[in-house]
This record gives C-alpha cells, structure tokens and sequence, in this order.
C-alpha cells in the first residue's frame, strides 16, 4: 500500500476531514455509512479521497446496516470502519454489540450531537455513556476522547491498531465542533514515525479447501448455556483487563499540590487546560486532570492525581456522565466533587475559573 | 431385514436396499406420507428421538424411487439401487 | 494561551457568506504561521436562518472553540444582531451594515464600539453587490489587523482563483473590494 | 452382511457438517430440506472452500454449524447486511445469508428491499414457514389468513394486522436487471434446489442480487401430523404463494 501522506504535512482543515485523512493513514480498506449530522463530511471526504488509494464505501440503508456491513467486513479481513453520532450511535449500538461479543476490530468515529433524540445537530458531550457502556454488554470498548484535529489524526491511527491488537470495538470520540471547525494540525505518514501498521487478517473466508489444508470456520455469537456465556464473557473481562495498562491514556498537570483538580475530557479539556493556567497565574492551586481513554478509565492515575487534593470540579458538556465515570472510580476516597455541567453547551475558561473560585468558599 | 451394529436399518428389496439410519431419524414421517406406494409403517427400532423409525412394510412393495430419501430432513434413509441390466 | 488571541464573530443571513469570509480569514491566518480556529454555527439555521462564525487568531493554540464575547463583532442582518447579542460584550466592537434599518434599537448598549459602515451601498454603487462579503472581510482585517492585506489577497486568490481564470476582472473587484472594507473601518491591516 | 462390505454412510451432502448430525432442528422440520438442497447445490458448484454462510437468529441460527463452511451467526435481521459487508470487502467469496422470513420481512426488511435495490451480489435464502419458530409460534408477516398462532389465537386477521408478505414478487419489483429472484417449496426438492444453485451461480457470474424464497413447514409450531404437514404446505401456503422464478437474468449469449 502506497504511504498516503509524504512525509510530514501541516494543513488547516476541519476535524471531519482530518478523520478522513487519518483512515486513509492508517490503512483503512473501506468505510460504511450513513449521513448524519455531524459526521457527513468523514463520509465526503472519504467518497472523495478513498478511490484514489483503492479503497471502498458504501452507503447503507441506516445505521444499523452500517454497524454490521462493517462487522461482515472485518471478518472478511479488511480494516473496515464507520462514522456516526447521536442518534446513529444508538443505532450502532447493535452491531457494537456484536462486534463486542465476536472481537471484531470494529473501528468508530463519534462526533458527538446534541440528545436525547435528535436533539442538536450541534454540539454535545453526551454520548459518553452511550459509547463506553452501550449495548446489552459490559462495555467492552476501548474509548479515545479527542481534544483536537491532531488528536483526531493520532487517535484514529491509534484506535485501528489498539481494534486490530486486542479486537475490542474501538472508538475515536469527536464532537460537532471538533467535526465541523478548522484548526492546523500535522498529517504524517506513520512509517514515518515509526508507527507499523497492525496487519488485518479475515477470520471467515480463510484460504485453502476446507477437508484438504484446513477446518471450516463456524463463528459463535449466541450461547445455550449460560455457562458456556459466562466462560466467554470471563476471558473476555480478563482480556480486557490485561490490556487496560497498555491501552489507556490521560493528561495530568500541576496535581501534586493542587486544592482542586479540574476534570474534564475531549474539547472542554481545552478550556479546562487554560482554566488551570489562568488559576495558577493568579495564585489559585489548581490542577488539571483529563482522561484521554474514557474506557478504559484511567483510575489508578486519577486516584493518585487526588491523592492531595480536597474537591474535584467535573466539567462537561454533559449533566452526568464523565461525573458519573469520575465517581465511579473514586468511590471510596474522601473528597467533594462538584460539577460544571452544561449538557450540549460549549464550556470556555472562563466559566471554569468563575465556578471554581465559587467551589473553593 | 437386518440390524448393523451402527443402527442401519436394511431391507432389501426388489430394486435395490432400503437402508434407515436409526441415530438420525426424527421419527416425522414426512417420508411416511410422501411414499407413492404407502408401504413405510413405523418399525420396532427407535430413532434418536426415541420415536420409532420407519421401514417399509412388505419389501415387495417398495419400488425404490428415492422419494423417502429426498424428503427426509435429516438425511436418514438412503436408498440403494441395482443396475438394471 | 501566551499571547492575545484575537476573537472575531460573524452573523449574517444565510447566503450573505459570513462563512466564506471565516473560512478565508482563517486560512489566511494559518498561511501566515497563525494559530486559528474557525467554528461554524452549523445549526439548524444552516438552510434559511442566522448563520454565525467564531474566529479565534492568535500565536500560539488556542482553548475552547467558542467564547462568549468577541473583540469584534460583525453583524449583516437585524436578525443577526438580535440573535446573537449575547456575543457582544464591553470589549466588543459591534460593526453592521448602515443599511440594517432598526439597527441602532437593537445595538446593545454595553458595546465598547458601535460602528455602522455603508459596506451593502458603497459595493453596489461602486463595485458590485456580489462583493458585499468580502468588503466585509476587509472591514474586519481592517478592525482587528490578523492577517496583512497580502495575506488576505493570496487566501482570495487560493479560495476563487478558478473564478478569477475564468474572468480576470474578478480578482481586480475582488481586490477593491477588500480594500474597500479595510478603508470603511478606517485603519490599515498592512 | 460379510464383514468385508464397507459400513453403509448415510448420503448426505459433502458440504455438510458431519459430526454434528443429527442435527439440531426439531422432527420433520423444513430447514434439514432445504439446507439439504443448499448443500447439494454447493457441492455441485464446488464453491465449499469460498463460500461464507451466515445465518440470522431464529431457527435459522441453528444453522451456523450445520455446514462444513465458513460461517458466522449474526443478529435476528442482520444476516443481509452482514453478508454484503464480506461481499463489498473481499468480492471473491460466495455469500450466503440465510434467515426466516421475520428476520428478512419483518425486523430486517430494510436490509432486504436496499440489498436488493442496489442489486448486492449476495444469496439470500429465506425460509418461509409462516411464523416464528424459534420464539414458540407467534405470527410472522408471512401467516395466513385466518391461521392460527400464539398471538393470532383466533386467527390472523387481515384487516387487523395486513395480509401476508410476499416476498419475491416484492424483490422482483424492485431489483434490477442481473436479480435471480425465485420462490422454491420443500414439497418440490429438485426444483428447490435448482433454484438455489442458479441463485447462487448468479452471484457467482456477478450479475446481481439472487433471492430464494423457500416454502417450508413448521411440525412442532404447526401442531401438525406428517399427514397434516404436507397438506397445509401444499394445499394452503402454495395458494398464497405461488412457487416458481420471478425474476431471472438476461443472459446474454457469446
């Protein structure tokens, strides 16, 4: 396969495109979809770019056709991905499922709108829940959270090597401005970087006569027994716990003396960023904390971020979901956390400053 | 008729053998109806459902035209034929 | 953060390309060696409706894809400015169309600057109403100086350069056009 | 019987999966017929080795070991998708999506009216035994008119909830040219299979979408005798569904 980027390349383009881009990167072979705002244009691009290189689309009737067009296209063996968001990921959530249960490579990118329903076509961080625990499983996903166009690029480079290395579904977590607005960031050739590319390799449709150089494949995805499920979903727990030091990522900063750490993820983490630097510019200790994998969540480095801090200030373009996750891993330690929620909202530093100081009296 | 060790059911008949496998009959009878000659009766022998198999009832009446074989879901009968010289 | 991130906003009706100029600014900013940020209001408002642009510009990355006050505020309809008042703030230097009837009713009195600048009359009687928009860029180079005219010019020609083939006499009023808009504000982006 | 004479095997297709026979469809039940047919058909074809059977939920799941073939179980509706999905990816194997007729006409009949429309170069199999086996009875789109089933208990009403769907004429409306669309019955074993294979010789030519429907029957569901069996299938379902092709392509001569 020819390297789709030479060398290195600074460009200025939206985050839908970047998206695009890096599945060409990373060596994808063909993209299912369906239009739904604000992921259309991962599809445009896609349309676009991907004859070029040989690779293939189609357009399919819904979501749900989407989710499992793909799932039959790793199985055959291709880097197979889709886009969607809202109310496509609950679509998708089925063939999420599948791809769960099945371990298939199953790439995503999610541009996150606003719900419940079809809400906004804007903006949001409310498919947090929906893509880290949706579907009738354990939420056996791995989930990046970008914050910008490079990470958009290194993500979905990432996230088809981490699918194809440990075959758990993979999302690459945007929103409706990281999809929709400009900023630079680099493109790369991977090789380049000395990233290698995960091969893909079919797990249905394998070579050689069936009886002559080999057995048939009959791939399982429903159990008579409930022991038989359970083994599956023991080893399948045990897999993912393996891999969740390798895997998961976060952003942490000025924690080690800070009063209150700010928590937030994706794009907010931005303004959360340059809320702390403001903070500390005015004497205020605090810190910054952002997990970059939502699932698996960065626990161990959370609780070790609050270790000497009295409260943590959740912030989201959500009412409860990273807080949710924020709780959840630091259920047994003795601290106050208060949030900044503003579910399908943007969120600048500003605020963040305004309701810390506010959290400190 | 005869009984093999492997539950095959073996009648010869005029035209060839009617053979029944005793662990994959279902005992459904849909071969049973199907038979233009209407001689397959249920058998003393159990299937794999612990139902009786069928067998034709008088060898003389089976003209081993495969019908019972064709209709059979589970692939239990298999009907031999003799060349005809 | 580190140095002065310069925050544009940019309401129009549909059509009126307030998108275009973001789009143009913005690139021409990146060409620059600039951080940007352009954000689209991409709501439902996208076919018949107010259509916004957030610009940021500034040397190093830059937070949040939003703000909640611009330095600039660029308003082409009175539905824009209603809209879209919650934008303008004591820093904001509020600029619409002399044209807008009911306009100064709407301005809200908290601006740091109110300027209404005869951009949609001085491009039809002198250029053509089709430049509108980008004597509206103009003025908003002219009012916050992010990119140099050159700049702006070379993201003109990389943004209609096909038009331009097509009918050279286009790059020239597009050009007039920009320099008008920078004239109207009153200060030089060079 | 010598003991030099070989152990008789019972004749069952190459393609079929041996060592789990018999296999797990209940007494007299119409999937063993028509997967025999399918079997036959792949055999004759000798497309075991690239051929890609995935079979939806429902009875039809049953399925996913039934052939020595590549197989994937799917979700209840999805097979078609799933299916187009490895077609699209790697065009050199032969697809087979086999369902019953709530997976194609009721929960994934999406999938079914926009494979066909695109003309997917896929096999459906669709198993026609007029209700929803797997699940005890209830009515599937394809129950008669006046049939009873768990939740028609005092038979299906048309006026209440639609007359049965008929699959193929509806395929053939709106695939296009290169669809092989038939409708095959196991009442008639030759011709099912006939069907199947040049299905799947369609696919294999690259001509277009390829679309069996095969009348079947339902024993347990049914509550029906042998006697009984045949006779609704015969005489009731192939009044209501008219066995033959539908569609079939234009083949031009060389």
């Amino acid at each position: 396969m020819a390297s789709v980027i030479e060398g290195e390349k600074k460009v200025f383009m939206t985050g839908n495109e970047v998206a695009a881009w890096a599945a060409l990167a990373a060596g994808a072979d063909i993209m299912f979809g369906y239009p739904i705002t604000p992921q259309n244009e991962v599809m445009h691009y896609w349309t676009r770019l991907a004859p070029r290189y040989g690779r293939k689309f189609l357009q399919t009737e819904d979501e749900i056709s989407a989710g499992f067009t793909t799932c039959g296209g790793l199985q055959a063996g291709c880097k197979a991905f889709t886009a969607t968001a809202g109310p496509g990921n609950v679509l998708m959530q089925e063939p999420y499922g599948m791809a769960e249960a099945m371990r298939l490579p199953l790439l995503a990118i999610i541009q996150q709108r606003g719900g419940p329903s079809s809400g906004t076509v804007v903006y949001s961080q409310q498919e947090v829940t929906l893509t880290t625990y949706g579907g009738n499983g354990e939420g056996h996903r791995i989930v990046y959270s970008t914050a910008s166009h490079q990470e958009i690029y290194d993500y979905v480079i990432k996230g088809f090597n981490v699918a194809w290395k440990y075959r758990f579904p993979t999302f690459v977590m945007g929103d409706g401005y990281q999809a929709k607005m400009r900023e630079s960031m680099v493109m790369y050739d991977p090789a380049a970087r000395g990233i290698e590319l995960v091969p893909a390799n079919p797990i249905i449709g394998l070579s050689g006569e069936i009886g002559v150089d080999r057995e048939c494949v009959h791939l399982c995805n429903i159990y008579s027994l409930e022991e038989e499920l359970y083994e599956v979903l023991q080893k399948m727990e045990a897999d993912y716990q393996k891999m969740t030091p390798e895997v998961v990522e976060y952003d942490a900063r000025f924690c080690e003396d800070a009063e209150i750490i700010v928590v937030s993820h994706g794009v907010v983490s931005r303004a959360g960023q340059d809320a702390v630097k403001i903070l500390r510019a005015q004497g205020f200790p605090a810190g910054y904390f952002r997990p970059i994998t939502l699932r698996p969540f960065p626990q161990e480095a959370l609780r070790k971020a609050v270790e000497n801090c009295k409260k943590v200030l959740v912030v989201e373009s959500a009412l409860n979901q990273l807080q949710r996750l924020v709780k959840e891993n630091l259920y047994d330690v003795a601290l106050e956390v208060d949030a900044l929620a503003k579910p399908a909202v943007g969120i600048i530093a500003d605020e963040i400053v305004a309701r810390y100081k506010e959290f400190r009296k | 008729m005869s009984t093999s060790a492997e539950g095959v059911l073996s009648v010869e008949v005029p035209r060839g053998a009617f053979h029944l496998f005793t662990n994959l009959c279902k005992g459904c009878g849909l071969c049973k109806e199907k038979c233009p000659k209407d001689c397959l009766i249920w058998s003393e022998c159990l299937g794999s459902f612990g139902t009786p198999a069928v067998i034709p009832d008088d060898p003389q009446n089976c003209i081993a035209c495969g019908i019972c074989q064709q209709v059979c879901p589970d692939c239990a009968i298999l009907i031999e034929r003799k060349r005809v010289k | 953060m580190g140095g002065k991130v310069v925050r544009i906003a940019l309401a129009g009706e549909g059509g009126q390309g307030v998108q275009s100029i973001a789009e143009i600014i913005t690139e021409a900013a990146f060409n620059e060696g600039k951080e940007a940020l352009y954000c689209p209001n991409f709501g439902l408002e996208q076919r018949g409706g107010v259509s916004i642009a957030f610009v940021q510009i500034g040397d190093s990355r830059i937070g949040a894809p939003k703000f909640k006050t611009g330095d600039i505020f660029i308003a082409l309809s009175l539905r824009a400015i209603k809209r879209c008042r919650q934008y303008i703030g004591p820093e904001t230097t509020l600029v619409y169309d002399s044209s807008i009837v009911g306009a100064e009713a709407e301005v809200p009195p908290n601006a740091a600057r109110v300027m209404a600048i005869p951009a949609i009359q001085r491009s039809k009687e002198e250029l053509h109403p089709r430049v509108f928009n980008i004597v509206i860029m103009g003025a908003v180079i002219g009012a916050t100086g992010v990119v140099t005219m050159e700049q702006a010019r070379e993201a003109l020609e990389a943004k209609l350069g096909g038009k331009f083939k097509q009918n050279p006499d286009l790059r020239e009023l597009n050009y007039r056009a920009l320099e008008m808009g920078r004239d109207l504000i009153g200060k030089s982006g060079e | 019987m010598s003991a030099a004479q070989p152990v008789i095997q019972p004749k069952m297709p190459k393609s079929w999966y041996k060592s789990n026979k018999p296999h797990l469809f209940c007494p007299g039940c119409g999937h063993g017929m028509v997967l025999k047919a399918l079997g036959e058909a792949i055999d004759e074809l000798g497309i075991q080795s690239k051929a890609v059977f995935g079979c939806d939920i429902g009875c039809s799941l049953l399925a996913w070991n039934f052939l020595d073939v590549d197989s994937t179980q799917t979700h209840h509706g999805r097979t078609t998708p799933v299916m187009v999905g490895i077609k699209r990816s790697r065009p050199e194997l032969i697809t087979i999506a086999y369902m019953g007729d709530g997976g194609g006409y009721a929960i994934g009949s999406q999938h079914t009216v926009n494979a066909a429309i695109r003309n997917e170069k896929i096999t459906v199999i669709l198993v026609n035994n007029t209700n929803y086996g797997m699940t005890g009875g209830q009515m599937a789109p394809t129950t008669l008119p006046g049939q009873i089933t768990e939740t028609t208990p005092f038979g299906r009403d048309p006026e209440e909830t639609g007359y049965p769907t008929r699959g193929p004429e509806m395929v053939a409306a709106i695939a296009s040219e290169g669809a092989y669309v038939a409708r095959g019955t196991v009442a008639n074993f030759r011709q099912l299979k006939g069907f199947i294979k040049k299905a799947l010789e369609n696919q294999i030519a690259g001509r277009g979408f390829s679309f069996v429907e095969a009348l079947s029957v339902c024993p347990t569901n049914w509550r029906t005798n042998a006697r009984d069996t045949w006779a609704f299938l015969e005489d009731k379902m192939t009044q209501y569904f008219p066995v033959g092709e539908f569609k079939v392509p234009q083949v031009k001569e060389e």
